[in-house]
Formats: C-alpha cells, sequence, structure tokens
C-alpha cells in the first residue's frame, strides 16, 4: 500500500507537468493579452499532428517534432493573430467567439485532411521504456519523466524570457499598462504578435508530448482547452507560480482522489474544489494586486 | 381580415386532424410519400458520424457499407435496380442522429436505414424507426436486452463473445479478473455478466472500475492494478480510452506476459491507432478478425484496401456493417422488389443466409439477432490477431443471456398481425 | 456652530504591505465645498474609495454625520446620501445621455422596484433642468460615447447631481478640459455646492482657487496642511513635498 | 394592444405578421420540418434566456444548458416514467423504465415518484432550476465573480452536472440518457404551444428590458463599478435575471424534451450553452429579435448545410461564424438595427428615453 501511494504521488507529478505544459501558452496568451483563446486545445491537436506527419511520413523521431510544432504553430499564431484577434483589439468576448470559430475550422480541416480516425504517435526508443524508481521496485516510464523534465525547462525558459530579458521587460511593461508602454514607445502590436505566437507555439509542443502516451485525432482538444482553463483560472493570471499552483492543485488533486475513490468521482470533486476555490479567491490562487484599474 | 382568419382556422381544423392521426400516418407523411415512388434506385440510408468523438470507429462502417453498396451495383444491383445510398453525418450527438433518422425516412423515403455504432445513438432513433414503422439494421456488438420490432441486430450480444472466453481466459490464464471499463451501460452491463460467468466457473473480481468516458488518463488505474496483482485485466473500454489505456499500461512497464488484457472490443482498429507493440499479447474475443481464413475474407480486404488505402486494416464492426448490406439486399430481391416495411421485417429479412468474411451468419428467424461465430485473438507484433481458438460451429444469439436471464428470449413469429408489442416470452 | 457632515478618525488602508492612508483625521463640514490636493500617491482617491466603500479601511472610523459607516457595502453607502464621480469620466458609453442621467435618478435602486418604476414627465424636466445646467440639454438623445472627454466629465457630474446626495465627491472633474470648459466646470461646482456638501479632489490650482475656501493637502496618507487658499500656498511643508514637481501656485 | 407590447404600429404588424407566419408554416411544411422549426423554437427561447444574462446584463455563462438540460431531465423522466407503467418496452420488463432495470432497480424510487405526473413535473422542474441557479447567482455574483471566471466557473458546473448525469444512470438513463417514451413530435398542437410560449417570452423578456430594470441591466453590462457607486446591489440584479432566465431555459428545455423524445448528457453540458452564446452573437446581443434570429438561422443553416454538405458542412459555419463576428460587430441584427435607428432618430431630432431596440457595441465583461 504505501509503494502504491509512493507510485501514486509520482504519477501526480507526471500529470501536473502535463497539464503545466497544456496550459503554459494559455497563461501567457491570457496574462498578456487578456484573450482567451478557445482554440487552444486545437493548437494542441495541431501539434500533435505535426508529430505524426513527421513520424509517419518523414519517420523522424519525436524530438524532432517538438521545434518544428514549435515553429509551426508559432507561425499559426502569427496568422491567426494578424489576422483575427488584431481585428477584434478592444472586444475580448468577441475575440474569445472568434477563436471559437478557428476552433470548428481546425479541426473540420484536420478530419477533411486525415480523416476522423484515430492516430498513431510513437514515443522515441531512447525513451520507450521505464525505470525502476530509485528505494523501490516500481517502474516508472522514461517519457513521463521526459515530460516532467520539459515541462521545467519550459517554465524555466518562460521565466527567463519574461523576467530577465528586454523582450519579457516589454512584454510585462504593456501587461501593466498598454497606453503607458505604447507612450514609452513599445510597439505593442508587435509584443501582442510574439505572445501570441510564443503561447501557440508551447500549444505545440504540449500537442508532440502527449500524442505518444493519449489518443489523436482532431477532436482531441477540447478535453486539454478545458483542463489548461481550469488550470489558469484556478491559479490566476499574470503569474507563473499561479499557473504552477494551478496545474498541481489539479493533478494532485485528481490523482489522489481517483486513487481513494475512482476517476469519476475524482473528476467530479475535482471541478466542485475549482468552483469552491474560485468562490473564495475570485482571482485565484495567485494574482499581483494591480491597482484596480476604474473600468473594470 | 375576416377572410384571412376564416382560412387560417380552416386549415388549422385540417392540420389538427391530421395531427391526431400522426402515429398512422399523418397527412403530412402521405403527402411527401407520394412524392417519390417510382424511382428506379433503391434508397439506402447511412447513418454513421463523421465528425465527432465517435467517427474515429464509426468512420469504417459508413466506409464498409459503402463498398458493399458499391460491389452490389456492379454487380447489376438489386433485380436491376441500383441501390441509392443517402449519407448523413450526425455528428456524434445523439440528437442529431434522431433528426436525421426523421430526415431520411420522412424525407428521403429510404427502403432503409444502415446506422448507429453507440447504444445512446440506437435508442435516440429507435422510437422514430418504431413510430414510422422503418427498418434499422444495426451493426454493433452491443449489450443486448433489446428487442425492437423494428430493428435488426447484426453485430455480437454478450453470449456470442463471452460465454467460451472467459471460462477459456479461467482455465488459460488465471481466475482473478480486474475489471475496468468506460462508465456507460455497455461495460457495466458486459461486467455483469462476466461476473456472473466468473462466479459459474470458480473465478473471482478483485476490482471493478470505470473511468470517465474519453479519459484518457490512466496512470492511476495501473498503479491500482498493479497493487491488486490481478491475473487478467478485463476491459470494456471503449474509443480513446481503449489506446490511452494500453499505451500508458506497456509505459508503466506491464507486458501480458504479466498481466494480460483480455476485451471484448479492442479490434484492429484501435490497435493500429495505438501501435502493434502496444497491443502484443493481449486478448481479444471477437466474430471475426482481419486474419481469418476465408476467401470471403481476402476477398472483403483486399478490396476494402483498394477503396480505402493499403494501411487500412479492417475489423469486425464494419465486418457486420458489411454483410448487413448484403443481408438488405438479398431481403429485398426475396421479395421481389417489395420494400413494404413490415414484408422486410416479418419475411425479407428473418432466416437471411449470407456467407461472410467471418463465415456463414443468418438473421436468426425469432429474434431479430444475427447467428455469429466466436473467436480468440491474440494481438501479435503486426497489429494482428493470432486466432487461438474458433467456436465449432455458428453461435445463436441470446438477447437475453442464459447465464443471467435463463427464461428470457424475444419471438417476432409469435406477434399477433398488427400489433408490434408482446414479443418478449419468459417461458417458466 | 456647523455640524459635521463627515469626519475619519485614524483611518488606515494597507494595500500589500503598502500604506496607502495613514492614520488620517479628517472632517468636512455640513455645505461645506472643500477640495483635496496632494500629489501623486498621495492617497486623494484612495480617500474617496474608502468614504464610498470600494474597500474597507484596514483601520480606523468613518462617520457620516455621526454614523460609522467604515466597511458597508457600496449601496449602503449611497443610500445614506454619499455620491462620487471617477477620476476617469466614468458614464454608460452605450446608453444615451438621457439614459445616463436616469439611472442617477434617486430611488428605486432594488431589483423589483425598478421593474415597475417609470420615468414621469417630472423626472424628465429634473432631468432637463440638470442637462441644461451641465450644457448637455442639446445632447440628450445622443449615445454617451459620442461625446468629448469633457462633455463625459460633466455627464458624470450630472448624473451624481441628478443622484441628489448629501455628500458629493469628485474625482479631478477638470482634467482633459480646454480651459474654457475649467471655467465653466468651476462655476457649475459652485452652483451645485450651495445645497450640498462637495468635496473636490483637483490638480489644477487655478480652478482651486477658483473655487475653494478650504484647501487639505494630503501627502503620503497624512494631512499635511489645511486651510484657506493663501495659508496653504504660504505653507513652507507644502512648498517642500512640491518641490521639483510641480510649483502649487505655478499654474499659468 | 400598442400599449400592451410597446411596438410600434410598424413593428406590431410586422409582429404579426411573422408569428401567423410560424402559425401556418405546418401547413405546408411537413412533420420533418414542423418538428424542426418546434425545436428552433425551443432553441430560441434558450437565445432569448441567455440574451437576458448576456447581451442586457454582460454575464457570459456557458454554463446555461444547466438550466435548459434540467428542465429537459424533469419532462423526460416524467414522461418515461408515464410510458413505462403503461407499456411493455421493448426490453421486456414493465412498470418502471428500462434504465432503472438494468441497474438493478426493481421499482421506482420513493423520491421520484411524484414525477409521474408530468403536471407536477413542469412547475417542479422550472421551480427547482429556478433555485438552483438562485444559489448559484448567490455564490457566483455576491463575490464579485466576473467576466472570464464567471465564463470558466459556469462551465465547470456544466461539467459537474453533465458528469453527474452520466455516472447516476440508475436514475438519468446515464450516457444513453431517455428515450423511447411518448413525445409529441409530429403533433399540431404541441408545435404551437411551443410558439404560444415562444411569442410569451419574447413578450415578458421585452417587459423586462425595457423599463427601468431593463435600463440598469445594461448599465452594470457597460459598467458595474459605476452602478454600484450609484446605489445598485448589482449582485441581486444579476441573480434576478440569471434567475429568470435559469426559468426560461428549463420550460425551454422541458418543452424540447416533450417534442424531441430523447434527453441525453448532450443537452446538459457545455457544447449546447457555447453554441448559444454563438447564436445571440451572430443574431446580435442585447437586441432579443437577434438572438431569436440568429438562433434559427444558425441552426437552420447547420441543418441544411449538413443535408447538403454532410462532408465540410461545418468548417462552412466556421467561416461564416467568423466572418459575421468580424464584419459585423453587433450580429446581424444589431447592424439592421443601428442602421435603422440612425435614421429614425435624424428623423426625429430627438430620442424618447427607453429605446425600443437597443444596440450594443462592447460589454465591459
Amino acid at each position: 500500500m504505501a509503494e502504491a501511494v509512493f507510485a501514486q504521488f509520482l504519477t501526480g507529478f507526471s500529470i501536473v507537468a502535463i497539464l503545466l505544459i497544456i496550459s503554459l501558452g494559455l497563461a501567457i496568451i491570457f496574462g498578456v493579452m487578456r484573450v482567451i483563446n478557445m482554440a487552444h486545445g486545437d493548437f494542441i491537436m495541431i501539434g500533435a499532428y505535426v508529430a505524426y506527419v513527421l513520424q509517419y511520413y518523414l519517420h523522424l523521431n519525436l524530438f524532432w517534432a517538438v521545434p518544428a510544432a514549435f515553429v509551426v504553430l508559432g507561425l499559426l499564431g502569427v496568422v491567426v493573430e494578424w489576422g483575427l484577434i488584431r481585428q477584434l483589439y478592444g472586444r475580448p468576448l468577441e475575440t474569445l467567439l472568434a477563436t471559437w470559430g478557428v476552433s470548428i475550422i481546425l479541426q473540420a480541416g484536420i478530419r477533411l485532411t486525415f480523416g476522423p480516425e484515430l492516430r498513431y504517435v510513437k514515443a522515441p526508443d531512447a525513451l520507450s521504456g521505464e525505470f525502476p524508481v530509485p528505494g523501490s521496485n516500481l517502474p516508472f516510464p522514461y517519457f513521463r519523466l521526459f515530460i516532467i523534465v520539459l515541462a521545467l525547462v519550459l517554465l524555466l525558459m518562460t521565466y527567463w524570457l519574461l523576467y530577465r530579458t528586454d523582450l519579457g521587460m516589454h512584454v510585462r511593461a504593456v501587461n501593466q499598462n498598454r497606453a503607458m508602454a505604447a507612450v514609452l514607445g513599445i510597439d505593442t502590436r508587435r509584443i501582442d504578435s510574439a505572445v501570441f505566437a510564443f503561447g501557440s507555439g508551447l500549444a505545440g509542443i504540449a500537442g508532440v508530448v502527449v500524442a505518444p502516451i493519449k489518443t489523436v485525432s482532431p477532436i482531441m482538444g477540447f478535453k486539454y482547452a478545458v483542463d489548461s482553463y481550469m488550470v489558469i483560472v484556478l491559479g490566476g493570471v499574470g503569474r507563473l507560480a499561479g499557473t504552477l499552483a494551478g496545474a498541481t492543485v489539479i493533478g494532485e488533486g485528481e490523482t489522489v482522489l481517483a486513487f481513494l475513490f475512482n476517476n469519476v468521482i475524482g473528476e467530479l470533486l475535482v471541478f466542485t474544489m475549482i468552483v469552491l476555490v474560485i468562490r473564495v479567491f475570485p482571482q485565484g490562487l495567485f494574482t499581483i494586486q494591480h491597482r484596480r484599474t476604474e473600468n473594470l | 381580415m375576416e377572410l384571412t382568419r376564416r382560412d387560417l382556422l380552416k386549415g388549422a381544423a385540417a392540420a389538427t386532424a391530421g395531427a391526431a392521426t400522426f402515429r398512422a400516418p399523418s397527412i403530412f407523411v402521405r403527402r411527401l410519400t407520394q412524392t417519390s415512388a417510382q424511382d428506379n434506385t433503391i434508397k439506402v440510408g447511412i447513418l454513421h458520424s463523421l465528425s465527432g468523438t465517435i467517427a474515429i470507429i464509426e468512420r469504417s462502417l459508413h466506409n464498409a457499407e459503402l463498398l458493399a453498396i458499391e460491389e452490389i451495383n456492379a454487380k447489376g444491383g438489386v433485380l436491376g435496380k441500383k441501390i441509392e445510398a443517402i449519407v448523413e453525418d450526425p455528428k456524434s450527438e445523439v440528437r442529431f442522429f434522431k433528426e436525421k433518422a426523421e430526415k431520411l425516412i420522412l424525407r428521403d423515403k429510404v427502403v432503409a436505414v444502415l446506422g448507429c455504432y453507440t447504444s445512446a445513438s440506437r435508442q435516440s432513433v429507435l422510437p422514430v424507426f418504431e413510430k414510422t414503422n422503418s427498418v434499422l439494421l444495426y451493426p454493433t456488438l452491443y449489450e443486448a436486452q433489446e428487442c425492437s420490432y423494428n430493428c435488426f441486430y447484426t453485430g455480437a450480444v454478450p453470449n456470442q463473445q463471452l460465454t467460451d472466453f472467459v471460462p477459456w481466459l479461467i482455465k488459460n490464464v488465471g481466475p482473478k479478473f480486474y475489471l475496468i471499463g468506460s462508465n456507460y451501460i455497455y461495460p457495466k452491463e458486459t461486467n455483469r455478466e462476466v461476473k456472473a460467468l466468473l462466479a459459474k466457473h470458480g473465478g473471482q473480481t478483485v476490482a471493478e472500475e470505470y473511468a470517465p468516458l474519453g479519459s484518457t488518463e490512466f496512470s492511476t488505474t495501473i498503479n491500482k492494478i498493479r497493487a491488486a496483482k490481478p491475473n487478467v485485466v478485463f476491459s470494456d473500454l471503449v474509443g480513446d480510452s481503449i489506446v490511452a489505456f494500453y499505451k500508458q499500461y506497456k509505459q508503466f512497464g506491464i507486458t501480458a506476459k504479466d498481466i494480460p488484457i483480455a476485451t471484448p472490443i479492442t479490434t484492429e482498429e484501435e490497435i493500429r491507432a495505438m501501435g502493434p507493440e502496444n497491443a502484443i499479447g493481449h486478448f481479444t474475443s471477437f466474430n471475426y478478425f482481419q486474419s481469418v481464413k476465408t476467401p470471403q475474407n481476402d476477398r472483403f480486404v483486399k478490396a476494402y484496401k483498394a477503396k480505402y488505402g493499403e494501411d487500412r486494416v479492417t475489423n469486425a464492426v464494419m465486418e457486420a456493417a458489411y454483410f448487413q448490406t448484403y443481408f438488405l439486399a438479398q431481403a429485398i430481391e426475396k421479395l421481389k422488389g417489395n420494400t413494404d416495411p413490415d414484408a422486410l421485417i416479418q419475411e425479407g429479412l428473418p432466416g437471411q443466409e449470407f456467407q461472410a468474411p467471418q463465415g456463414k451468419v443468418k438473421i436468426d428467424e425469432k429474434n431479430h439477432h444475427t447467428w455469429l461465430w466466436a473467436r480468440i485473438g491474440r494481438a501479435n507484433a503486426d497489429g494482428q490477431f493470432d486466432i487461438l481458438v474458433t467456436s465449432n460451429t455458428w453461435i445463436r444469439p441470446q438477447p437475453w443471456t442464459k447465464v443471467l436471464y435463463p427464461d428470457k428470449d424475444c419471438d417476432f413469429t409469435k406477434v399477433p398481425k398488427g400489433s408490434k408489442s408482446g414479443t418478449i416470452t419468459t417461458k417458466t | 456652530m456647523t455640524t459635521r457632515i463627515l469626519e475619519t478618525h485614524g483611518l488606515v488602508n494597507i494595500v500589500s504591505g503598502h500604506t496607502i492612508i495613514d492614520h488620517l483625521d479628517f472632517d468636512i463640514e455640513e455645505g461645506e465645498l472643500r477640495v483635496l490636493v496632494g500629489p501623486n500617491g498621495a492617497g486623494k482617491t484612495t480617500l474617496i474609495d474608502l468614504i464610498t466603500g470600494r474597500f474597507p479601511p484596514t483601520a480606523g472610523q468613518i462617520l457620516f454625520r455621526g454614523q460609522n459607516i467604515a466597511g458597508w457595502p457600496r449601496h449602503r453607502i449611497y443610500g445614506i446620501g454619499i455620491s462620487r464621480k471617477f477620476q476617469v469620466p466614468t458614464v454608460y458609453e452605450n446608453l444615451t445621455v438621457f439614459e445616463n442621467m436616469a439611472i442617477g435618478l434617486r430611488g428605486h435602486r432594488r431589483a423589483f422596484s425598478s421593474l415597475v418604476f417609470r420615468v414621469t414627465s417630472e423626472h424628465a424636466a429634473q432631468i432637463e433642468r440638470i442637462l441644461a445646467q451641465v450644457n448637455l440639454l442639446a445632447r440628450a438623445a445622443d449615445e454617451a460615447h459620442t461625446l468629448s472627454h469633457g462633455e463625459k466629465q460633466w455627464l458624470e457630474i450630472g448624473m451624481v447631481v441628478a443622484s441628489e446626495p448629501r455628500l458629493m465627491l469628485l474625482d479631478e472633474p477638470t482634467t482633459g478640459m480646454t480651459r474654457d470648459e475649467t471655467n465653466t466646470t468651476a462655476k457649475l461646482i459652485k452652483e451645485i455646492a450651495g445645497a450640498r456638501s462637495v468635496m473636490v479632489v483637483e490638480h489644477d490650482m487655478s480652478f482651486v482657487r477658483q473655487i475653494a475656501n478650504k484647501i487639505t493637502v494630503l501627502h503620503q496618507g497624512q494631512k499635511l496642511a489645511e486651510g484657506s487658499v493663501r495659508e496653504v500656498e504660504n505653507n513652507l511643508k507644502v512648498a517642500e513635498v512640491y518641490l521639483g514637481r510641480e510649483k502649487i501656485s505655478a499654474a499659468p | 394592444m400598442i400599449g400592451l407590447t410597446g411596438l410600434s404600429r410598424s413593428q406590431l404588424i410586422i409582429a404579426l405578421a411573422v408569428i401567423a407566419g410560424f402559425f401556418v408554416f405546418p401547413l405546408y411544411a411537413g412533420a420533418f420540418r414542423t418538428d424542426q422549426l418546434g425545436l428552433f423554437l425551443c432553441y430560441v427561447m434558450f437565445a432569448l434566456s441567455l440574451d437576458l444574462i448576456w447581451g442586457f446584463t454582460g454575464i457570459l455563462s456557458l454554463g446555461n444548458a444547466i438550466y435548459f438540460g434540467g428542465g429537459a431531465y424533469f419532462i423526460g423522466l416524467a414522461l418515461k416514467l408515464q410510458y413505462a407503467a403503461t407499456h411493455a418496452t421493448r426490453y421486456g420488463e414493465g412498470a418502471i423504465p428500462d434504465f432503472m432495470t438494468w441497474n438493478g432497480l426493481t421499482e421506482i424510487p420513493r423520491w421520484m415518484r411524484p414525477l409521474r405526473n408530468v403536471w407536477f413535473a413542469a412547475p417542479a422542474g422550472v421551480l427547482a432550476m429556478g433555485f438552483l441557479a438562485f444559489v448559484f447567482g448567490v455564490i457566483t455574483f455576491k463575490r464579485h465573480i466576473y467576466g472570464v471566471y464567471c465564463a470558466v466557473i459556469t462551465l465547470a458546473e456544466s461539467l459537474i452536472f453533465e458528469e453527474l448525469i452520466i455516472e447516476k444512470q440508475a436514475y438519468t438513463g446515464g450516457f444513453n440518457g431517455i428515450t423511447d417514451y411518448d413525445s409529441y413530435s409530429g403533433s399540431l398542437h404541441f408545435y404551437w404551444v411551443i410558439l404560444a410560449v415562444t411569442v410569451f417570452f419574447f413578450w415578458l423578456s421585452r417587459k423586462l428590458t425595457t423599463t427601468h430594470f431593463g435600463m440598469v441591466l445594461r448599465s452594470i453590462r457597460e459598467n458595474e463599478l459605476r452602478s454600484e457607486f450609484f446605489g445598485f446591489e448589482v449582485a441581486n440584479y444579476k441573480i434576478f435575471v440569471f434567475t429568470v432566465a435559469a426559468m426560461m431555459s428549463a420550460v425551454a428545455g422541458g418543452l424540447y424534451a416533450a417534442l424531441n423524445g430523447i434527453v441525453s448528457h448532450q443537452d446538459i453540458g457545455p457544447i449546447l450553452s457555447i453554441e448559444g452564446v454563438i447564436w445571440v452573437a451572430v443574431g446580435g446581443r442585447g437586441t432579443l429579435i437577434g438572438s431569436m434570429v440568429g438562433a434559427i438561422l444558425v441552426k437552420g443553416a447547420q441543418s441544411l448545410l449538413s443535408e447538403q454538405f454532410a462532408w465540410i458542412w461545418d468548417l462552412l459555419v466556421g467561416f461564416m461564424f467568423i466572418l459575421i463576428i468580424v464584419l459585423m460587430p453587433d450580429g446581424i441584427m444589431g447592424a439592421l438595427l443601428r442602421r435603422a435607428r440612425r435614421r429614425r432618430a435624424i428623423a426625429a431630432g430627438r430620442m424618447p428615453a427607453y429605446e425600443a431596440a437597443r444596440i450594443e457595441e462592447t460589454p465591459t465583461t
């Protein structure tokens, strides 16, 4: 039993890592631009299909798909930002609806191209096995370890970009006070484009890494989208720590509850918990205390 | 003004009279029926989701039915008439299934509908077929315990998949079963029967667990399985969940040598989606596998690949979709082109036989279900099944399996003329 | 002897460890027109926020006619007669000017009473009177987003007037206005002030001189000085605070 | 009559003509299209309720299908219990619904028995949904949860209910839902009942939104904070309108269930809510008429396109939707009404205090 609990704890980490990877892109986009990208899940789906295409047609290892998906989705992000989000500037709810339209189109497009069937994406051979967890004889998949490491790397990279570079400073300036940033000569539109592209690219990477452990199909995105909304809303926006906290609470919560009861009850309780937590902390677990602007 | 209102009331009264008798064909139906009758084709509705969550498997049924229609038409059709397929996409949502079924029946006047995959979709359309007295052919294995006058079930019912499978597993693998399924009626019903069979043959249920439909995270479940140390994991997961479960099972280091997964639902299609290396050694019980050695199957597989691509695989559900199309064509032929639903239901379809890829199959004369073969397969490295056991003969379908309901069956031969109920018999 | 309409005792507001209002004792008398000045970050707007219940104070009392209203919900504070204008003019952009005014009208605040409330001709007359006062009568039918910045300021002042408060808190009513508009606003505020107590937060010293009898200078959440315009302008501490920022008497 | 509706003479004539059109439609359209239109009218009512809370008050709820589906489940269960009591089903057992038999129940649970009477179930369902919305409204709006947080909370609530419905299959039919009961499909009378209720709801919504109350709602949408400092207890307004809208949705759902003959978890989940928001956005939010037009247009287009272009119809729907959002920010009716209103304003020189049909741009949530 103790061993099982320990194993559970470990797998919990991998689920947290998956949640972190799938919600990081959304968190950045929402945090800076206040845009809810309803197509986020479908961006993840496209990322998974990038992996599929590289593997199936070009016989390339999954590792290649990570940068490829980042680039492909980054470009797609630029196109969507330029063609749609920018047209709807200052109308956040329309943006939400328009990206829902993007979601419909992406799903239909992929379905028409590859068919509605499930697709197979394989983990790289180097990561396909499992290793005994030190101190016990429980096996743990290398691939999940890879996901945990990758999640940390992406988190640190994003942190570094946002807090240690000039670009990041500009992004944060835009986030704090868009008008002021514009006055100071920051090209806020370029920043928006860059942020949206970066967030979309991260969604692409998420798609690549979930593909070998989950399923790949045109409709795979919705669940990830819902999960990532929950993460960022629970964690609060504007801080990476919030996203991490949200992912941890949901991931470990779901794992522990599923172990104690079952998967169905686990999911129900986690959703209920989210509703209750947001009730107590309407702005999420972590928020920067902005001086609230006059207009809501 | 006065005139208009009177007209309106008159129209309303007429319409009301029509509406009152709608259960029998109403004026609407009659008016619409008149428009199409002397076509040179036989219209058949194809009602499978082409988009949405269920499309991942349901599209293959659609493909198989279109293939069969193409073959029939290539051989000259039915009594010289071509079969015309009218395709609708119900988008994996029950409300669209019902809407599209109504559309096919009422507007397109199809002779019969080939369609549905999930029980939810079948149950949503059955009342439509019963009310309009139309014919549905349903190709999926399902939890049974159902008999509809207007529906013919060409997929397997539990007794055709489980009765031999469970004792065989107990004998050859071990008695301790861990049951895992998706959270809905089919897995729950199937597991009830599995448990009854386990009890009967000296097996044992160590745990029974359900995952939300569409769930793709099974690490917790796998940890639980490891802790429970069963001999067999009996899975009735469906759809995406199958693929995610097998993949993660392997990734967490459990192989078929340690604890094999046994299932009545995982087909070649899912194995293709998970990669053969994740399925090696796991068991499936089905009526049909792509690897079945019959001349009919060779032809079927070749034709399917030629039409839809070399990398395609065939599976049991689409095989049923394929031969049920032939059942329908043969029934119309038998009735000399009469497409009256009552004739089809009472004379055309019952007893119809066909040399299917899996072997010779037959619609039962009484209960609208289909005599099928039982096989146990073990997945191999090519994503195909090595067939370990084949039943000696075709197996009679029991809508109410004898293990749980020794006295129940249904019989449509005893229906009094004009009545559609009272077909379920309980022998005492 | 005059009575005090508003007093604060030991008022403290701390946000994320920063003390915005620091043990402030402050009062306004019945019928008075008071101007509040101070550099950015002095706590002027925060003081209004605390009085109107936007945030609860960390400590201290806010007495309105002797009753402690600290921590009351916003609608109750409005209910006893305190109404405010925001720093950035805050009107309902997609409602017409007339409709904006109608929202401001006193009474019918509860959901059920607003279901049966109708704007009568008396109300309309009242609205038109106030609109005439704020120079917006001609624009009554236009949507508020078509107004200029200054006109929005007037509209919001008009809405606050329509709500018939005992104490009016006007946060920077002249920003974004031309010199002429500012003068008109000064006249308008003096007109309004006759009947009720008004507190105005303002930077523009020429405007302040036009309207003020008594000025309070806030600095770092504390009262730095209080008195007539002249007294304040000659206060050494005040000059020190403003040194290098903006000279309090350097208005054109 | 004119005084009762608050419509101008020409508007009234148009309205009556539209109603008359809907009234006689089934005489010429056939059973399938009539049933379809009946269902569309249920969606129209759902869209109206969404317009009240989103279009007028600015609350974006992605969980309003809870109340639609909830109403549908009450009626579906009632009709199913009735049907089961009198019909031997194709599943063999009589007296209790098939899904109960499957799940090992041998009799209808005591607490569910009152539902056998549909005249009890219908008001009970509407009141229950009203109560539920009231509770959710209190816990959401009293805490000043707005905008995207509100959207995600309601989304979570919706997912919880969908999951519960699937999980408690002994009482709800689970994933398969409730089917196979006597529906009113094909009944002209019932179609007219639906039409009458739709007209009533439209009238009710107009009453709500053209009074001072409606203007306060719009002020809340425009700037919630400003309204609070004008003494409005914004949360109460939101709770009130949220509850009323939920009850309207519940009625719509009940009629839907009675007409459609199926109730499923998909009627309660978030997809229907999002679809509803789309109808309102396409038609033009905050206009009432727009939400109705939007529902019929989108559903109609979906239905017709999927018949014509089974394979690519959703691609078309997606593109159309984006085009409308980008090119017509006020939605179709919003754009039309805005133009008409401009003309009238210019002609009249002056506008009445309360516009007949309001056009909105940017709710601030």
